[in-house]
């Protein structure tokens, strides 16, 4: 209920600074802003990152409308990017990356790119459990035999694992006409469930105190966790694939394009993305020349989803596994 | 009744007889009130009615029926989220007017410092300090591993686990509300009323339920209400135990499934049971009178002979301490715990000095902390102002309306801090007349505007129980002595008032450093606030440099208890409760 | 010159279905006038006086101080000295500090604050007690620096609600001459209540006489005492005899009656009396007038002593004259024979000339 | 049979260099006695009474009931019935619940609990004011509240402190005769304190005078007025005359002493009162004893006039004599005569029977 005299406003879009709402860790922005700046020395101290959630991302944007403060929203899920598209929050154009980007990537409209790649697979704790006694593929979570070692980050609250749930239904209902099939999948899965996570850092602590030993979460996350916290966490790329998510970047409509486009444009350069690559465990959205060590053995076996039919599904059957089947198997 | 009419004299002497009335006059309250109710119109009022709006944007009523059918999620959550608001109001009453009891009533070495720790379990920084909980009271945690391990047991002993998790966090973590409120009424007490019930032969338990308790009323009504409104909007207890099915809960689920209008209905359902709430509060109290109504000033000594509560009370106060005390151990113990060293371990295996050297040896690492207490200070300090006049007014003038300004000011709190902190957006992302013309957002003042909205309902409360218990015969004398109502309120009104004041900045002042949900909204780099510096690390796992800052934000919190329990001292009339227990 | 003047003014609580606690009350007040409100517990003193110091406002009726209308003029702006009943001492200050308050906010300088406050704690006997606390100090010395608070102030107007209930005699006697001297000295209109009725007939220029809400006599303390204007204020005055007694005479101001011995005596009556012979009168008689006698004496009015009590001054018998009459009677006597005890058979003799008759 | 004593009471609060607020008292009381203190602001009463009641420990000497030492007692294990000074009700219960609530804590039944609770209000003239709030009363009836909550429970020792201070003579009169009857039907021992002298005097079994903390003198009310121990008792009890006159003669229990006037009288003195020819002695008169004469009459003495008080009952006629003597002298006469106003000269005689020699 705001907004009557908001248009002349001059509002964030003074000089050429501009904001940058990241759901990216610190220590990535960091870097990249550093890496931005030394490159284009104009915008020394111009360039200002916001730390935050990705769903507060787009809370923020939303909220603010009227008078965007914002002008790159970095780093989301695909469906936060869409809902923004949708709600006319963000500003299409046509970057020089997006040519070389697979379309399954972006937004058919210009208005978000993905930038990263996030495979979910298996993660098991590595002290508890031998590799080679891991769980092989998904099916493998649900066998008796793991009764109360999983751990999930509870599901309806967050987008990753609203997606990887829905990436089991729709993988036993490629049209989503049936979800029961994946609600019973689930339901056992439910079973083997101990406890819900009520955050990643939750479900870090709750893994490593081996309240539970086995996992579904995002292949980055694993690596960064078990190279950098020295967690004993491992991971199992699943037989039958892993889902893969995109977690992409976009330009705020009405915030400071040029900065913003300039920024974008410098984030998806090749070295750059090489060093997050090597150094964050980043899967880059677009291909790069050099790809380090860990990335070139992995093996990705990205799983065939079809996310027009789960955007359209998301909501109801997460409600209702929610609903019926959590705490409940 | 047959009013008696005197000769109605022209209109013109009419107002200018009204007109002289001065502070006592009729219009007075309404001047006084007209600011408030427009700094609440503008910064609660209209954006909450905004929620409101939008909750019945789409489909009319229909998202509110849901909260009338059986079966639903609406319902149950509405049931749950009431039953956890309604046990944490009872814990807390119990765990903090018996630590109030303890610490007020009785002196011993030690007493002082207890007193500034109590606080430190309701400053505890977000997230890493509902973590600490759960290291130590759930399946995971020290306390039942420990036990575990010295009994033998397959399985963790006394694991806390949903609600009964999420009510020992509420305990911890809001039990200061009632405390403070106890122990300042307690301080207030005209003694001699308690000496009556004895001298008629009440035993110490009869005096506590038919005297004390009741003539607490106004304090324990105060604080009922701030925890009850704070369970309600309470999120991550739930969240870490587990309980989903909580009104917040499926706020921010709906929230996340893009669902606004049923996220507004969730919280404008959430606002009218804590505006119910308010109003059963304020009938409750309003039935009967607190104010003594003693000739003089009454003696403050009293005198206890009973060796054993000389004994149990300090041994009481300080298990009650380092039961207190524990979560802010724990985070100590992540804090100075290397990374990756505890995993199945009761405790850490490894120690180091590492985080700190982390936090310490960044560029800009204390701008978070001063940040935080810059915006902290400045919202406390216009809290204080507000709050005490509205306080005052709400309690001490008679004009239309004053139950809805209550509900005005409370408003705020009921509702869970991303809400308040959208609406600003909303309200604020352009100029507009509240704001001088100002668009707030991106500013540095939006922060401490959100903090004054949230909070200002702390420092409300708590002055207003503490204006209960102030005899306005009192500033009558001082009018009457020639002090203007300015004077008279000032140096009368309001020095009385100082203890329950100070309890609510206290508070205030205390939940703005550690707030987060709303911060991280409308936060600039400028403005970050120590919790969303902490969120950050939590957010890349540096679990072990978190704590590190958490126990940055302990310590600061730590000291200004410390000074503010000094600050209390001097003022005598307010707590020379304790030390006169012992002869 | 009138100085504070009440002019109907009623006040009512809104609890339903009281009466009023103060119901049409007019008054006025002379300059310098030392104006006493006496009347029973619960009778709208209080209320009355809180009106003039503008903490009420009437229901109706309007206050008048000299030539301006403060019915609804803010207590501040009023310049009276209230002595409340319950004190209202100020907690958080020493005494010196609460005895300074008015004067701080009247900008006397620290040097004569410091030296007025000494005085006025000197007055009422506290000097030595400035830093106290005033939860330190015993009932009395807390009345009584509420009572320096409001007299150093110098008001225009003092009200004092029983501001020496809880003094001693001796030095509620050495209080009141003090309060005498200050008000005399500096002209102050005081308005007075008192339980004390000595106290009142010895400070007082003029008493006003309430009862539930309304005023019944104003009058000087010798019109109020030997003239009452009825029964209630001849019984609240002073213990009083009242007896109704058989009319056998009437003129303008003398109205002749029946004595229950057989005895005619002729009574003071007010103006306009209206009494007729066959009518019944209440006359008043005070005990220190009537005469203990020997019971054979003629026409004496004989009675069985039914209580002694010892007063110090005067001892005061009750006597039972019967039904006839409206029961007991009693005498005060400085030196009563030591013989008489309850039980005893005595007479009594009224002294025509201190008789008095009373409207009912 | 002794139901209370105190033996060597002492209480001193903690505040440095103050002298003792009960120093070394020692008392015995009666079952079914009342036993009444009497002293000057501040000097201690209710401190003794609250450490009666259990509210203060005594810094040193013992408190019994009967023959259990209470020195340490828990209050509330004491079933003494109090009224404070400061009233203590509780504000958050009606009349009613604030008189019962001594009856549910002896768990009467409710029955029971309502009769007497009606009764005991109507015994303080408060039928209809039980559902009234606390803060909806006069001063005078709170203080008849606290009254009734501490008479209804018939404790086994009444503690009194200035019940009666807020209200007017006649319902004070008719109050203590109440307090009387209850006291003397349940035999409950009472310990009373008031400023009001007369009501000691009326009420009391025994009176103990104390002065700065300390027992000056103890004895039945006539006892106290007619043979003052000491020069302090003599001007705190009723108004004495107290004056240093030379001693003329001197035997065991009477002294002769010079008049300022010129003539010479005989007063009784108390055995051992030490005093030889030559020594100046302390000769107390009550002002009702004291006669006004023509100043022409032979040794007389003679004076002028300062003050004329009318309190009611008598005038009270201060009287300078000049600088050999005490200062003034205070005449009380029923009937003064009229003539007589400030300034004029008079003559005063002392009776011989009536003086009373007394200690510094
Ligand atoms: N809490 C206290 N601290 C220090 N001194 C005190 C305290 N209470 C009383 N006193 C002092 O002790 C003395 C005796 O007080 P107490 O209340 O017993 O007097 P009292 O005889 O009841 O007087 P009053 O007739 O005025 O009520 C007084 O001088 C008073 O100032
Ligand atoms: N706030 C109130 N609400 C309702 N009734 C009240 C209130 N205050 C006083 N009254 C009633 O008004 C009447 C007059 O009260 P007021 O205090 O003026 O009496 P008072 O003459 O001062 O008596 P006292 O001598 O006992 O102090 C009393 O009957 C009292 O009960
Ligand atoms: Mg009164
Ligand atoms: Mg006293």
């Amino acid at each position: 209920g705001s907004g009557d005299e908001g248009a002349e406003t001059p509002g964030g879009t003074t000089a050429e600074s501009f904001v940058v709402y990241s759901a990216r860790d610190k220590k990535v922005t960091d870097f990249v802003v550093e890496q931005f700046v030394a490159k284009n020395p104009e915008y020394k101290g111009k360039v200002e990152v916001l730390n935050m959630g990705a769903q507060e991302v787009l809370e923020r944007t939303r909220a603010e409308k009227a008078n965007p403060q914002g002008s790159v929203w970095w780093g989301g899920t695909q469906q936060g990017l869409s809902t923004g598209a949708n709600e006319d929050l963000l500003e299409a154009w046509q970057p020089s990356f997006a040519g070389t980007m697979d379309a399954r990537y972006k937004d058919a409209q210009g208005r978000w790119f993905g930038e990263i790649l996030l495979p979910e697979v298996i993660m098991y704790n590595n002290k508890a459990i031998p590799a080679d006694q891991a769980p092989k593929d998904w099916d493998d979570l649900i066998a008796p035999q793991w009764k109360d070692k999983v751990i999930i980050r509870d599901v309806p609250a967050s987008g990753t694992m609203r997606s990887i749930y829905s990436a089991m239904i729709q993988r036993l209902s490629p049209d989503g006409s049936n979800p029961q099939p994946g609600y019973d999948w689930l339901k056992k899965l439910d079973a083997n469930t101990v406890e819900y996570a009520a955050n990643p850092t939750d479900l870090y602590v709750k893994m490593s105190r081996e309240q539970g030993v086995l996992s579904a979460w995002n292949l980055q996350d694993i690596l960064l966790q078990s190279e950098r916290s020295k967690m004993p966490f491992g991971y199992v790329m699943p037989a039958s694939g892993a889902p893969v998510l995109v977690d992409g970047v976009a330009i705020i409509k009405g915030g400071n394009s040029e900065g913003a486009k300039k920024f974008l444009e410098f984030l998806f350069d090749g070295t750059l993305r090489a060093n997050l690559a090597k150094d964050f465990f980043q899967i880059p959205a677009v291909p790069i020349a050099e790809q380090p060590e860990w990335l070139a053995n992995l093996g990705l076996k990205p799983m065939d989803v079809d996310w027009d039919v789960i955007a359209k599904n998301e909501t109801d059957w997460i409600n209702h596994w929610n609903a019926e089947i959590k705490n409940k198997g | 009744m047959t009013a008696v009419s005197s000769t109605v004299p022209s209109r013109r002497g009419e107002w200018a007889r009204r007109l002289r009335g001065g502070a006592s006059a009729a219009w007075f309250p309404y001047l006084l009130v007209a600011p408030l109710v427009l700094i609440l119109w503008g910064y609660v009022v209209q954006p909450m009615l905004a929620t409101f709006a939008e909750s019945v944007s789409d489909d009319g009523t229909a998202n509110y029926t849901q909260f009338l059918t059986s079966s639903g999620v609406a319902r149950t959550s509405l049931i749950t989220s009431l039953v956890i608001s309604a046990a944490s109001v009872l814990l807390c009453g119990v765990v903090g007017v018996a630590m109030a009891f303890l610490l007020k009533r009785f002196s011993f070495a030690g007493r002082r410092l207890i007193e500034a720790f109590i606080l430190v379990p309701a400053a505890l920084p977000p997230l890493i300090g509902a973590i600490s909980f759960q290291l130590l009271y759930s399946e995971i945690g020290i306390l039942p591993r420990g036990l575990q391990q010295l009994l033998g047991t397959a399985q963790p002993v006394l694991a806390f686990d949903g609600i009964a998790g999420v009510l020992v966090v509420h305990t911890f973590t809001m039990y200061p509300f009632f405390y403070l409120a106890a122990s300042a009424a307690l301080a207030g007490f005209d003694p001699s009323i308690e000496e009556a019930a004895y001298n008629l032969g009440a035993g110490r338990i009869r005096v506590w339920r038919t005297v004390l308790l009741p003539m607490l009323t106004p304090a324990l009504v105060s604080a009922s209400l701030l925890v009850f409104m704070t369970s309600l909007a309470s999120y991550t207890a739930p969240l870490l135990f587990g309980v989903d099915q909580t009104m917040t809960m499926q706020i921010y689920i709906n929230r996340t499934n893009g669902d606004l209008p049923m996220a507004s209905t969730y919280a404008a359902v959430l606002g009218l049971v804590s505006i119910a709430f308010l109003l059963l509060m304020r009938w409750y109290e309003g039935r009967r009178s607190y104010l003594s109504q003693s000739k003089g000033v009454s003696a403050q000594r009293r005198e206890i002979a009973n060796p054993i509560g000389r004994w149990l009370a300090p041994v009481a106060s300080v298990l009650a301490a380092l039961v207190l005390l524990a979560p802010v151990a724990t985070i100590a113990l992540v804090a100075f715990s290397a990374d990756g060293s505890w995993t199945t371990e009761v405790i850490p295996s490894a120690y180091t000095m590492d985080n700190f050297v982390t936090i310490f040896s960044e560029p800009r690492a204390f701008e978070p902390i001063l940040n935080s207490l810059k915006m902290s200070v400045l919202a406390t300090a216009g809290c204080v102002v507000v709050g005490v006049l509205i306080a005052y007014a709400v309690r001490r003038l008679k004009f239309v309306g004053r139950s809805l300004l209550d509900v005005g000011v409370m408003i705020a709190w009921a509702l869970p801090g991303t809400v308040v902190a959208i609406n600003l957006i909303s309200a604020f992302s352009t100029g507009n007349g509240f704001s001088f013309g100002q668009a707030l957002i991106g500013t540095f003042w939006i922060l401490p505007l959100a903090y004054f909205v949230r909070f200002l309902p702390l420092v409300f409360r708590a002055s207003s129980a503490s204006l209960a218990l102030i005899d306005p015969s009192l500033e009558e004398a001082a009018r009457n002595l020639g002090a203007s109502w300015w004077r008279a309120f000032l140096s009368i009104t309001v020095r009385l008032m100082l203890p329950g004041v100070i309890v609510g900045a206290l508070l205030a002042f205390v939940h703005g450093v550690g707030e987060f949900v709303a911060s991280v909204l409308i936060y600039t780099s400028s403005t970050t606030p120590i919790s969303v510096a902490i969120n950050n690390r939590m957010y890349s796992f540096e679990i072990g440099t978190a704590a590190a800052y958490g126990m940055l934000q302990v310590v600061l919190i730590f000291v200004v208890m410390w000074f503010s329990g000094r600050l209390e001292g001097g003022g005598r009339a307010a707590s020379r409760g304790a030390e006169q227990w012992t002869n | 010159m009138i100085d504070v003047k009440l002019e109907s003014v009623s006040k009512r609580f809104t609890r339903s279905g009281e009466a009023a606690a103060v119901d049409d009350v007019t008054l006025t007040i002379a300059a310098g006038e030392f104006f006493t409100l006496l009347g029973p517990s619960g009778c709208g003193k209080t209320t009355t006086l809180r009106m003039v110091a503008g903490f009420y406002f009437p229901t109706a009726g309007h206050i008048h101080f000299g030539e301006q209308d403060v019915t609804r003029l803010a207590p501040n702006k009023r310049d009276t000295g209230m002595v409340f009943q319950n004190y209202a001492l100020f907690p958080h200050m020493s005494v010196a500090q609460n005895v300074a308050y008015g004067l701080k906010v009247r900008k006397v300088s620290r040097a004569d604050t410091a030296r007025r406050v000494a005085q006025a704690l000197t007055e009422v006997h506290l000097d030595g007690y400035g830093t106290r606390r005033i939860d330190e100090l015993s009932g009395g010395q807390q009345q009584r620096v509420a009572l320096a608070r409001a007299l150093v102030i110098r008001p225009r107007t003092l009200l004092l609600d029983e501001p020496l209930s809880n003094l001693d005699a001796k030095l509620r006697e050495e209080t009141r001459t003090e309060i005498r001297r200050i008000q005399r000295e500096s002209g102050t209109t005081s308005l007075y209540v008192t339980h004390d009725q000595a106290e009142a007939m010895a400070m007082s220029d003029r008493i006003a006489v309430m009862r539930s809400g309304q005023v019944q006599q104003i009058g000087t303390p010798r019109e109020v005492y030997h003239e009452p204007a009825n029964a209630f204020v001849a019984r609240f005055i002073g213990r009083s005899n009242v007896l109704s007694l058989p009319v056998t005479s009437a003129e303008a101001t003398r109205v002749g009656v029946a004595l229950p011995g057989g005895g005619r005596v002729t009574a003071t009556a007010p103006d306009g009396h209206g009494l007729g012979e066959g009518d019944t009168a209440l006359v008043a008689a005070r005990p220190e007038h009537v005469v203990l006698v020997s019971p054979e004496e003629p026409d004496a009015i004989r009675g069985t002593v039914t209580g002694v009590e010892f007063t110090g001054m005067a001892t005061h018998v009750t006597v039972d004259i019967g039904a006839g009459a409206d029961g007991d009677v009693t005498v005060a006597a400085v030196d009563v024979p030591d013989r008489v005890d309850v039980g005893d058979r005595v007479g009594l003799r009224l002294p025509a000339e201190r008789l008095w008759v009373v409207r009912p």
